[in-house]
């Protein structure tokens, strides 16, 4: 359709029934558009070259003179910081001691950084959680489709990826994505399950079949992906896993706060069933980050799930 | 120690890189490859956590929150095809 | 003069990390460009990421992953607290990036540019339009 | 065991919770009705907790988790604490339902409910901030803030509120990034994040005479990156283009709440980290004292040269957070006591003043320029009384609230002979300046739209919500202000226990 341009002969082809009148109108209020906005880009762009020849010359110079004393006095700062890499410096004290010393005993965790995080400071870990959540709620509140967000060029647009996508216009991505997707989501699922043993958690776990759901997405179409992930399965999904997150630990504080006991079993360190709640919360905590990766990637191409 | 140098004097030139370039997809790229190599110095730092969670984060879905974006701009700017 | 050169052979990844930060706070002040304000914030954060992971590091110990039954472990193992730390720093600010760069895509959409002089010019001509129609 | 002490976790958990189980609600009626009793209950639980600390005069840690204090986290509440918490809950119930009618004019159906997300995670991360014992929870909860901030700004979804989220998005993550690094480098010289250790090892720090430079350079960059979230004057750029095109409750809970959870946080780091004669030794309250003063004159002068109310109003909270500023810079427990005083009284008037605005905006020509809101007040005389009361509490009107906070301000220059001149001069400049820009507005919306005829127009249809609001928000404005000596006192007591 492109090719043979001009209003006319569009117009006669609109007659004769060959294209529909939405692509005329399509067609035509793309091009007002961006009249329109070249106009005020223009504009925008005379006035702003003005501004920056006077204004922004002076500010430029006083910013970067400001950074380099910013930078300078930081630098005079840090050397006089403990040396890097010395075992008697001060963030080696009691505190972390307790932690490499009893941290085995204490929360069942082989891996001492995911016992750390998800026991002795398990709120900084639930404020994470939430800030996760509180990113992907605002990227809805700002892409996904409503009145004030939406495009005919943008729909005609993802329309027509979505069929090149049911076509075989993608062979060699498809044929790639079959093979790697299974083994990308079997690491994630590792990485997650093994918290505790070995380096990795719910975070970078997460990360990684959060990826591979965009793959497959990208791959497959994301009608594909909605077969088995809707924007209700995304929000009842989350919020189970957060509440669950809320509730196992909002007990623990319970407990902790009132001094009493903690009936979960720590189990045998080393072994997967073991470590007390970290196992579960590790869980919990992947498949927060799983869907919230790939809810913000679908809100961002497609501005829905 | 002659690595750890390297490493960092490739991080500062990644980051002024970033700067000086006029394309945005150059400078995601460089991005991405500063992100890259500063999971390397976390785990020769032997932080692996750390390294694991960077790689997939910092390089991997970052980055590509990063192209979609550049995608919906340019797309929107009409050089798409 | 000697005490900055001994500084920046011991000291060398917090140098690395404070000039990483300058740079990062230098583009986050002075990019026009939105998306290269973004990134700078980026590098600005995991600056300060890499300087916490220096200080827990400590020559000749390794990471945190214990086996069972392992004593004397605080003189084997780094400081687990700046990776937890950082763990928590690099969520949040994946979180940042993916919730500014929606930001940037609405704003693109409506007015077309990224630059963020052009767009104050813009909103300026909006308002001078809605106050005398 | 003691219920009482799991308040604090109570009500952070329950906000929390809120907001996480609001995803599964789509109508925006209910998730509204969910907010608000939520508001209710820790607004009630707070009102017990303050009672039980002010009457034990008692400071609490409550821990989170089963590890005492350098391992795991902690919070910790006392009479201000409380105090805090109940006056969050209660002006953002009141913001809510004076602010409904355009919650659900300006957003739109399918997103209030994300709107009232936010509005859950953002009183939970505020409680957060003020009830934590532990630097790092802070500076996550501080992200919540920033994030669900931008979010309550950018809701109405319209060309300018976008571009204002983005504007303060930036200075707010310059402001993290600084508060970060003043955290990361803390913990490189001490090995602690939570305040009762780190306290300790900073006094021992202090007669060992090590790290004094890094100190000083710790604490200034924590201050800066404070300043720069709570608009203290040379950052303040960002509020009015933000406070302008956010939505009514938006606009009052962010200007009186969140502003004032980040100088709380500084408040408590000066008292429970660095001590006050600590900070006062590396003149650092010079610095904040001589902002202080400039916010209040500037941000005043500013005000008198805007046009639009909403800017106006805004650049009014840049003086009054100037005021807050300079109670700080005194130095002197008097001086922080004054400056709380100020984040309650200006809390309660500009949240009263910015429902009121929008009530105006919605029953008037629906313009926000000063010309188009005339008559306003007579369309609806309970939203002209309320700008009266709210202004004259701004300005410092004996009765009302704001009246308490300058006296307060004025008595704790008095006790420090070197700041006293200079802080006479610019309150009395300051307080004449308010009430300058004050009196443009209410002559207009009081007065006739054409001159010649003094025809008012019909009376508007009440909004019974909005009434109910405003009649609440007078009377503890009022109550503040008749009673102010037991807030002081609660005040007094909370800052001597922080030491």
């Amino acid at each position: 359709m492109k090719e043979n341009g001009g209003k006319w002969e569009k117009f006669f082809k609109w007659i004769n029934g060959e294209t529909t009148i939405d692509s005329v109108i399509l067609e035509n209020s793309r091009k007002k558009r961006f009249a329109k906005r070249k106009l005020r880009h223009q504009k925008a762009k005379f006035i702003a070259l003005r501004l920056k020849h006077s204004k922004r010359r002076i500010q430029e110079i006083i910013c970067i003179i400001v950074a380099v004393v910013f930078i300078g006095i930081l630098l005079k700062t840090a050397s006089e910081l403990p040396t890097c890499g010395k075992p008697d410096n001060p963030v080696n004290n009691e505190v972390s001691e307790r932690y490499l010393e009893k941290g085995v005993e204490e929360t069942g965790s082989i891996n001492l950084v995911s016992g750390m995080i998800l026991d002795y400071r398990a709120f900084d870990t639930f404020g994470e959680s939430c800030v996760l959540f509180t990113a992907v709620i605002c990227v809805a509140m700002l892409l996904k489709r409503d009145k004030n967000n939406i495009d005919p060029i943008e729909d005609q647009e993802l329309k027509e990826d979505e069929e090149i996508k049911n076509a075989d216009g993608s062979l060699i991505l498809k044929f790639v994505a079959r093979l790697v997707i299974p083994f990308i989501f079997l690491y994630g699922i590792y990485v997650i399950l093994n918290g505790h043993l070995s380096p990795g958690g719910g975070f970078s776990g997460g990360a990684i079949i959060g990826a591979g759901l965009m793959l497959y997405s990208t791959a497959y179409g994301q009608e594909n992906t909605r077969r088995f992930f809707t924007y209700e399965t995304f929000k009842k999904v989350s919020a189970t896993c957060l509440l669950i997150y809320c509730f196992s630990k909002g007990y623990s504080f319970f407990t902790g706060g009132n001094h009493l006991k903690n009936i979960i079993p720590k189990g045998i360190p080393g072994n997967i069933l073991s470590s007390g709640l970290i196992l579960p919360l590790n869980i919990c905590v992947g498949i927060i980050v799983a869907c919230t990766m790939y809810g913000i990637y679908s809100f961002f191409t497609k501005g829905d799930i | 120690m002659i690595l750890d140098y390297v490493l960092l004097i490739f991080l500062i030139l990644c980051a002024i890189g970033t700067t000086i370039t006029k394309n945005l997809l150059d400078a995601v790229i460089i991005f991405m490859a500063y992100s890259s190599v500063m999971a390397v110095i976390w785990a020769l730092l032997q932080s692996p956590d750390l390294a694991i969670t960077e790689a997939a984060v910092g390089a991997g879905v970052t980055g590509i929150l990063f192209f979609i974006t550049l995608k919906k701009i340019h797309s929107v700017k009409g050089t798409r095809d | 003069m000697t005490n900055m050169l001994r500084f920046l052979t011991e000291n060398h990844y917090e140098a690395g990390a404070i000039i990483l930060f300058g740079i990062g706070f230098l583009n986050l002040l002075l990019q026009d460009n939105l998306i290269k304000k973004f990134i700078g914030l980026n590098i600005m954060d995991t600056a300060v990421y890499l300087f916490l992971v220096s200080q827990g590091y400590i020559a000749g110990h390794t990471a945190p992953i214990a086996t069972v039954g392992q004593k004397a472990l605080a003189s084997k193992f780094i400081n687990p607290i700046p990776s937890g730390l950082v763990l928590t720093g690099i969520v949040v600010s994946v979180s940042v990036t993916a919730f500014s760069l929606a930001l940037v895509q609405r704003l693109y959409k409506k007015y077309g540019t990224l630059s963020l002089d052009k767009v104050l010019v813009l909103l300026k001509e909006d308002k001078e339009d809605e106050s005398n129609p | 065991m003691n219920l009482i002490h799991n308040i604090p976790f109570f009500s952070i958990f329950l906000a929390m919770f809120a907001g996480i189980v609001t995803i599964l609600i789509k109508d925006g009626d209910k998730a509204r009705r969910l907010h608000l009793s939520i508001t209710v209950v820790i607004g009630i639980m707070s009102f017990i907790l303050l009672m039980y600390t002010y009457t034990k005069e008692q400071r609490f840690t409550f821990m989170m988790g089963h590890f005492p204090s350098p391992w795991g986290n902690e919070l910790k509440a006392g009479p201000l604490e409380a105090m805090l918490a109940l006056l969050f809950s209660v002006v953002m119930f009141l913001s809510i339902i004076g602010g409904k009618h355009l919650i659900k004019k300006e957003i739109l159906p399918e997103k209030q409910g994300f709107y009232f997300i936010m509005m859950n995670l953002i009183f939970g991360a505020m409680l957060a901030i003020i009830y934590t014992n532990d630097l790092f929870t802070a500076y996550v909860f501080i992200e919540i803030n920033t994030i669900c901030s931008c979010a309550l700004i950018m809701a109405k979804d319209s060309g300018s509120s976008i571009i204002a989220t983005i504007h303060y998005l930036i200075m707010s993550l310059l402001g993290s990034g600084f508060i970060l690094f003043s955290i990361a480098m803390l913990y490189s010289i001490t090995g602690q994040l939570l305040m009762t250790q780190l306290k300790g090892s900073i006094m021992v720090l202090l007669s060992s005479g090590e790290y004094n430079f890094p100190l000083t350079i710790i604490i200034a960059l924590f201050t800066i990156g404070i300043a720069i979230k709570s608009g203290l004057f040379p950052f303040h750029t960002m509020l009015p283009g933000a406070y302008d095109s956010a939505t009514t409750a938006s606009s009052a809970i962010l200007s009186g709440l969140v502003l004032k959870s980040y100088i709380i946080l500084l408040i408590k780091m000066y008292y429970c980290v660095f001590t006050i004669n600590m900070i006062r030794q590396m003149r650092i309250t010079n610095l904040l004292f001589f902002l202080g003063l400039c916010g209040m004159v500037i941000g005043s002068l500013l005000a008198l040269k805007e046009r639009r109310i909403k800017r106006e109003l805004a650049y009014s909270s840049v003086a009054q957070i100037g005021y807050i500023y300079m109670g700080i810079g005194i130095g002197s427990d008097l001086g922080i006591e004054a400056a709380v005083l100020n984040i309650i009284a200006h809390a309660l008037a500009k949240a009263l003043l910015f429902t009121v605005v929008g009530r105006m905006k919605d029953v008037s020509l629906s313009q926000d320029f000063n010309h188009c809101l005339k008559c306003a007040a007579h369309k609806d005389p309970i939203a002209g009384i309320g700008f009266l009361v709210g202004s004259f509490s701004i300005i410092g009107i004996p009765l009302f609230a704001g009246f308490a906070s300058k006296l307060y301000l004025a008595i704790a220059s008095f006790i420090s002979p070197a700041k006293m001149a200079s802080a006479f001069i610019i309150i009395a400049a300051s307080m004449i300046l308010n009430a300058m820009y004050f009196i443009p507005p209410t002559i207009d919306i009081w007065s006739p739209v054409h001159e010649s005829d003094g025809n008012y127009g019909p009376r508007a249809k009440v909004s019974k919500s909005f009434a109910l609001s405003t009649t609440a928000f007078i009377a503890i404005n009022l109550l503040v202000g008749l009673n102010y000596k037991y807030i002081v006192h609660i005040v007094d007591i909370g800052i001597q226990l922080m030491h």
